[in-house]
């Protein structure tokens, strides 16, 4: 008799009616095509057959070894990972077998609640980013803004130049590096100004005819909140395509859209509605574009049709740009995305609606401001004089390391400092607050900084 | 009115609008906490110009409209969860409940991913855990966490590959890849800046020795092979496929998709690969979830090692673990943060259930089924090769198309019979072909079931055609109008409404 | 076969055998930790005839074979996530899901419920809260949390009554119920060793004063009356009624079963109730779970507190709380440990949800739902009572009896709608009532969507009595044979298999 | 315009469309027939409306103040509610919305799922007790029992002795108090033996014509297994019911049934199938009986029969049984049961079946009696030398409550002490272990008991 296995439904008959039914007497015999030097005479050494329970101590260990926020510190990093409230019933609806549990919606006719859904969170990241056409979800923001980046020099051919703010996201940067390396492609990265917002002229004079595209953020990596207008007025000048990144996808609730504002394709992470911060991932990465450009897009995209009946429906569309058809000519080799992220994205962002979304980035741009306006007085003075959202870059006259472990001493991740990647920067750190951060925090932090900053 | 709508009036939850059409003005399905602080007008802390306009689309719904409108969405759904889900290449497999139970620990779900490594010794800890078995279960020195899925881990082991071979100063063209291929294979290469040569697969359905020995010039990078490859078919010259291309200094690439097939019988690391991804939302059931996340850990040999993706998981002499971005060879990141930590947490979770014994008995097992599968079908529908199946075996619809009957047809037709069909049209050198893995997770009298409807239809096929071709008569939607859909694109509400 | 059974061949996972039917020899569920000490032989530790035969009729079944059976068997129900299910007198509203997690929390789920006091102060500073917002929200001095449904609190209602009546040296041998009155009020009266006297209903469905007044004897112990009573009515001479009750020394017993109605618009403390009981599983979200579990805490006037079971959760002076056993005049216990701890933690998360200003709304718009309602359907079904209706309203088939159709017959067509039906032939005094809840979380469009269904069915009584006879066909099965399963009752899968 | 509610959907247009169909102008009028002396002018004084994410401060914060097993100590408690690992696709399944929101399935063409899964548990707990009719749950053990005693007075009637073991749990002994002090019947308690099993001559003397039931508990409160056959002959020969308790329904797997020993009534709890501690509630209330009791029974059934088409089917049955339709006259006033946690105990038997229910019960009886073994040695002995299951009575000569106390500062829970209860074993306590109890805490039981008993 075979051990049982929870997971492995085999029966003792099972197998002997299965193995006779081939016309076989084991089942070592249908692995006879693998090269006998090869086969294993022993089970991988990886310990188990472990109980739920069991799983559940040693997972709970290891847990148990962090330190998080909410139960064992404060924190207030931000810096392209925002830490938000999940409304309960969003975690329960993901969790629905017929949610969890199913393939990429390849068979419409069996899976119209995936495309439904799926339609549904490229409405609402239209709508967010003001741009006509979203698509069903990249990884995460980094390389979604690689993807757009080669997007783009899919639609300006034969140019060399990608032209980057330095105030994005390093690591959307570093990724972008990565993705262009082996291309015939060249990054010219773009500082930033005392206002700590990338440097307009600098920008503009960067820009020229040769240039694939123009990349800003906003809030930028500092924090401060960018005009998307010189980008998109700098690219459409050059024919170049203009690229908005947003790695909080909240401050879209409140601040004007890369759309509205003239921005040719907007991507970044939208993690923040309704996903766990999660040590980094799966995050939830975003893409939306101008009509023009919906043929060239990387990604799935579900649109909507009608059945033989006439009954409305949805269905993967416009397949012909991606692998499975396109292969080495495909716009991108996505396949696997974050589908079940953006359901959660989907759910939040229902949940919250037209009011609450906007009340709770107010909330959050309230709460931001109010540290940043009481810290000023205990010795953490705001490094650029410019309006932000949720995050902002506080200059510290310590060391910011020995501040920032002090501040973990006392029970607080205070923030992420600048010096690792900006070296200019290395007298300052971000600090990120949300509405996740109850006001005691706040008072908390200030106490906190008073005695040591 | 017919007799059916007499009998079956429309049921307003079978038709459920979108969430667009549902919202009504005022309403909300959230209560947020006050902001607790001083607030000054919104208009005082950021200049109008900055501000955006009324985000007038966004629906108005409260949570019991939203939770009926997914619960409600949901149904309409097949899944894993109500039977058996043969997509071959996609493994399907049985999702295990208490991985997502374990991932949403709180000490995981709320770490932040730039916190101080002396703050997640947890986190790493588990991470260093699931690289050692998924080194144990390769036979290869390291593995990067870092890529997003399947067809990221392709990328970064090309950019490895590329950074190798720059490292040795060489500057090579192209990667070699069999026609029967994924085609994220392609895909990834050519991303990474190569060329495809494609290698045409011999009559077992396997790579040719004489075409790689052709093909594997000084000017190929390497070869992408999947293994068993995608007709479910070991590639059995593995060994000499690898002596032929290192011995042109190139090197192997193995699309670990299939990895459910022999992962505890056989180590990649000892078949010459020198590189390989893993699909943890395949082999080690991370839920699919409508199409991800998953995640593509890359195993290397100690050649590639250099030039892994950063960061890595290291352990200090101490016992500590850190996450390191020292690797100057490094091909650099290919997304923001480490790892799809969630995944890690699920995978690992997965692997320690099963343990060593347990996951030889997933290979066994899967294999067992597809042969089971194979047998009982292959009168009835044409096998596309005769060589030995592994976890998965490729039919075709060469037997029903002398009627009219394409596998397309078949495939709709399953759906009336409460089955998922297979994948269709795919590895591309079958011509209608129907690929089938069940897994492991699949019960015998689940696999009988399926072959009877699968005969049923077969026997449909021959003696009433037109409803083939009129199915699915017993699905929310039927037959979708495909060709209009991309003909004049929706891909949003706005799009139609307004 | 018939063009339909074309089109829809059987879904096996539609048709669902039972656990014993799936069952095969050596399949395992689960993975068992190894016992970790030296096992003596079981027969060296117990004598063998203790022991007992094989289980050999248990099922044999794999987690995945598990999972699928109860999400397949799921998928059969009809629930409130779907869409309204406007059962009357049940207070079917949205369960919230927040409830889920708090209730899950480990320092809750694990607390064993013996242990010492100073070890489980979060628990016991849990149920203070829940007695006190209840005791807010009744306007009496205390709650006993201890009953576990609304049936055991009205049990425990009447115990105190007795026990209040013992310690005056008074036997009493009545209880007055009216006769709109729910089921469990005569069978916990009776079960409490009293007799019942059915007190009839006026012509406006209410309490008749006059009847009261006569039927209030010395010899009668209390009135168990329902607020607003099972017609969705209010008891509007309530306060004449207590004066009647009181001034012959009986209690008044509050059945709260309908508090939806009216939390947060009055307190029954202020009614001259002495007291009620509240179905947290109906006003307060505790999900009904196919029946249960439930929690019926007790409200009391001080005239009955020295009588509430114990235990009870007390308040020392230095702030920490006690289990308390110590209540000389208690009429002990009714069921083992001290509460449904579960329910409790649900309902004070639900009630902290609303706030005080929240649950006003919860009467306000569940009441101005059910008058939605009621206009909407009046015409075409026939109103039992015309007095003002409050958060429920009963309707009857007297139109449809014309037609050969009965309440049976519409409740059953509503099931073709997409509707679970209102409760039906309850309270009995309304001869074919449908009895039709809505709540305050049904949205006006499900509730316009109701009323067309049944505005529909009214038109199809009059043209189509027949169709209405055979009603339901599309659920997952039709009528049953409820009398052949009463008349040869078949109780397990034993029964008929064995 | 009236603030919106996240649990009702009433829109801001919604309202004044309503109450214009009616014909009112606000809804007060519709609270018009509330006498206007009893209207509150001012809403309750609860705090709220809490965000989800409050709620789970305030709860966390409630929950994080117990000191509780697995977490915070090591518990042996036990005394009628045992802890067991809950495999963990019993609460997901259990948390469907098509399980969890709905009614009691009185309609059947709707509620086949619940129904089904009733009869299962109907036929799971006959299996299981010996017996062949169960019905759908009754609350919990101690009121199950009652209603056995009740419906043996129903059963044989004009009698009224109820002759109960001082062996069986307290709480249900005082349950059963309650529920006959109004009643025409009288409790004969029988003690126990040196043996701690119930005393089978005092039983047997206590038993005669005016007898309804004999009722014993195995394994009884001291953890001792009885045979039923005592309470079962003597019931027998002087024709009155005898009554079996379980409170540990895992014992079952490995004890002769009630049911084999010609027990007429089984209850009792069944919790430890799936269901957590949860300081006490909802629990699982299980009852079973002889076929020609069947129609005496209190608590729903469910029944299989056929639909028109003729397809199988389960519905409600021998309703007239019942308070809805018999009132005063009804088996019982139970209505609500607890039919979730038959779902969950329903679920938990599927996964562990034949073979992996019998194997958990091993590891429960081979843990506790190697801790019993050991701790002889160190200084706490068995107080009966009687086979027991997965608890036991030790003996300490210190004084209970100051070693209970001492344990707990060890980070143990080593007991419940028996002399509130039984002031003649006020020098013992209970300690169960069960295979949530992994090794080294029996190892650390040992360790605290050799340096504190
Ligand atoms: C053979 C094969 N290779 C590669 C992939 C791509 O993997 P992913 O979807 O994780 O990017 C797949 C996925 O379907 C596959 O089946
Ligand atoms: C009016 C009324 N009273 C009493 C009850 C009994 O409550 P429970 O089912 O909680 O025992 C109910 C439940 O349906 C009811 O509707």
């Amino acid at each position: 008799m075979h051990k049982a296995h929870r997971y492995i439904p085999l029966g003792d008959t099972d197998r002997q009616e299965m193995l006779d039914a081939i016309g076989v007497s084991s089942t070592d015999q249908l692995f006879a095509s693998l090269p006998e030097e090869i086969l294993l005479d022993h089970p991988l050494a990886i310990a188990g057959p472990l109980s739920d329970q069991e799983l559940r101590q040693h997972f709970h260990q290891l847990q148990a070894a962090n330190r998080v926020a909410g139960r064992d510190v404060a924190s207030f990093l931000g810096a392209g990972a925002y830490r938000h409230d999940v409304p309960a019933a969003v975690d329960h609806l993901i969790q629905r077998g017929e949610f969890l549990t199913v393939y990429t919606p390849y068979q419409p006719e069996m899976s119209q609640g995936t495309l439904q859904a799926i339609f549904e969170f490229q409405s609402l990241i239209a709508q967010l980013t003001g741009l006509p056409v979203a698509n069903a979800s990249m990884y995460e923001g980094a390389s979604a803004f690689a993807e757009a980046v080669l997007m783009a020099a899919r639609l300006v051919k034969k140019r060399h130049k990608v032209v980057v703010s330095r105030a994005i996201h390093p690591h959307y940067r570093q990724t972008l590096a990565t993705h262009i390396a082996n291309l015939d492609l060249e990054i010219v990265e773009v500082g930033f100004d005392a206002f700590g917002a990338t440097d307009a002229a600098a920008l503009a004079a960067a820009v020229d005819g040769d240039t694939v595209c123009v990349a800003v953020q906003s809030p930028n990596y500092f924090g401060v909140i960018e005009p998307w207008t010189a980008a998109a007025d700098a690219a459409r000048a050059h024919g170049a395509i203009s690229i908005g990144v947003v790695t909080e996808a909240l401050s879209l609730a409140l601040l004007r859209s890369p759309g509205e504002a003239g921005i040719d394709i907007a991507c970044g992470d939208a993690r923040s509605f309704g996903l766990p911060l999660g040590y980094g991932g799966p995050y939830l990465g975003f893409f939306a574009a101008r009509d023009e450009a919906k043929r060239a897009m990387p990604g799935r995209l579900v649109g909507e049709t009608v059945d033989v009946d006439g009954k409305r429906a949805w269905v993967l569309t416009l397949s012909t740009r991606e692998q499975h058809i396109r292969r080495e000519k495909a716009t991108s080799n996505i396949c696997t995305n974050v589908a079940l992220c953006a359901l959660a994205a989907t759910i939040y962002l229902a949940l919250h609606g037209r009011r609450g979304l906007v009340r709770l980035a107010e909330i959050n741009l309230q709460r931001c401001a109010s540290l940043a306006g009481r810290l000023a007085s205990a010795g953490l003075s705001r490094r650029f004089a410019s309006p932000f959202f949720n995050e902002v870059a506080l200059r510290s006259s310590k060391s910011v390391a020995g501040l920032l472990e002090s501040f973990e001493g006392a029970g607080i991740l205070a923030g992420v400092p600048l010096g690792p990647d900006y070296p200019e920067l290395a007298d300052s750190f971000l600090v990120a607050v949300t509405e996740s951060n109850p006001p005691e925090e706040l008072d908390a932090f200030l106490r906190a900084a008073s005695s040591l900053a | 009115m017919s007799d059916t709508t007499i009998a079956h009036p429309e049921r307003h939850w079978k038709n459920e609008g979108l969430l667009f059409d549902l919202s009504r003005p005022g309403r909300i399905g959230v209560q947020l906490p006050a902001a607790g602080v001083e607030e000054a007008p919104v208009t005082e802390l950021l200049p109008p110009g900055l501000l955006r306009g009324d985000l007038e689309d966004l629906p108005e719904l409260s949570e019991v409209d939203v939770v009926r409108h997914f619960s409600r969405l949901s149904r309409k759904n097949y899944s894993l969860d109500l039977g058996l889900y043969p997509l071959g290449s996609c493994t399907m497999k049985y999702n295990p409940r208490i991985n997502e139970e374990t991932a949403r620990y709180a000490g995981f779900a709320d770490a932040h991913p730039l916190q101080p490594d002396r703050t997640v010794q947890g986190n790493l800890a588990l991470l260093w855990q699931i690289e050692q078995a998924l080194i144990e279960a390769t036979g290869l020195p390291r593995v990067s966490l870092h890529p997003s899925a399947g067809a990221q881990g392709e990328y970064v082991g090309i950019l490895m590959i590329k950074a190798a071979l720059d490292a040795r100063g060489e500057k090579r063209r192209y990667v070699l890849i069999p026609d029967s291929a994924h085609g994220t294979n392609p895909a990834s290469a050519s991303l990474a800046g190569f060329e495809v040569k494609e290698l045409v697969s011999n009559a077992q359905g396997t790579l040719d020795l004489a075409e790689v020995e052709r093909a594997m010039t000084e000017d190929v990078a390497g070869l992408m092979l999947t293994q068993p490859n995608t007709l479910g078919v070991f590639e059995n010259h593995i060994l000499d496929i690898a002596r032929i291309v290192h011995g042109k200094g190139g090197f192997v690439y193995c699309d670990g998709a299939n990895f459910n097939a022999f992962v505890g019988k056989a180590k990649p690391g000892r078949m010459g690969i020198d590189v390989m991804h893993i699909n943890l939302h395949k082999t080690f059931t991370q839920p699919h979830g409508g199409g991800g996340p998953g995640a593509g850990p890359v195993a290397v040999a100690e050649s590639l090692v250099p030039h892994l993706p950063v960061p890595t998981v290291e352990r200090t002499a101490d016992g500590r673990y850190t996450l390191s971005t020292d690797r100057p060879l490094s091909i650099g990141r290919v997304r923001s943060f480490g790892t799809s930590f969630g995944v890690m947490v699920r995978s690992l979770t997965y692997i320690l259930a099963m343990g060593g014994e347990g996951l030889a008995k997933v290979a066994e097992v899967s294999v067992l089924n597809a042969n089971y599968l194979r047998k009982r079908l292959e009168g009835a529908y044409h096998l596309a090769y005769q060589s030995p199946s592994l976890h998965e075996v490729v039919l075709s619809d060469k037997n029903q198309s002398a009627h009219g009957v394409s596998t397309l047809d078949i495939a709709k037709r399953l759906m009336d019979y409460g089955f998922h069909p297979p994948t269709i049209y795919f590895p591309l050198i079958v011509s209608g072909a129907l690929m089938i893995e069940p897994t492991e997770t699949a019960a015998k009298e689940e696999l009988d079931r399926f072959v009877d409807a699968m005969l049923a239809i077969a026997r449909e096929a021959e003696e009433n055609p037109d409803l083939l071709h009129g199915a699915p008569f017993d699905t929310p939607v039927r037959r979708l109008d495909e060709a209009g859909a991309a003909r004049k694109p929706v891909l949003t509400w706005m799009a139609r409404e307004k």
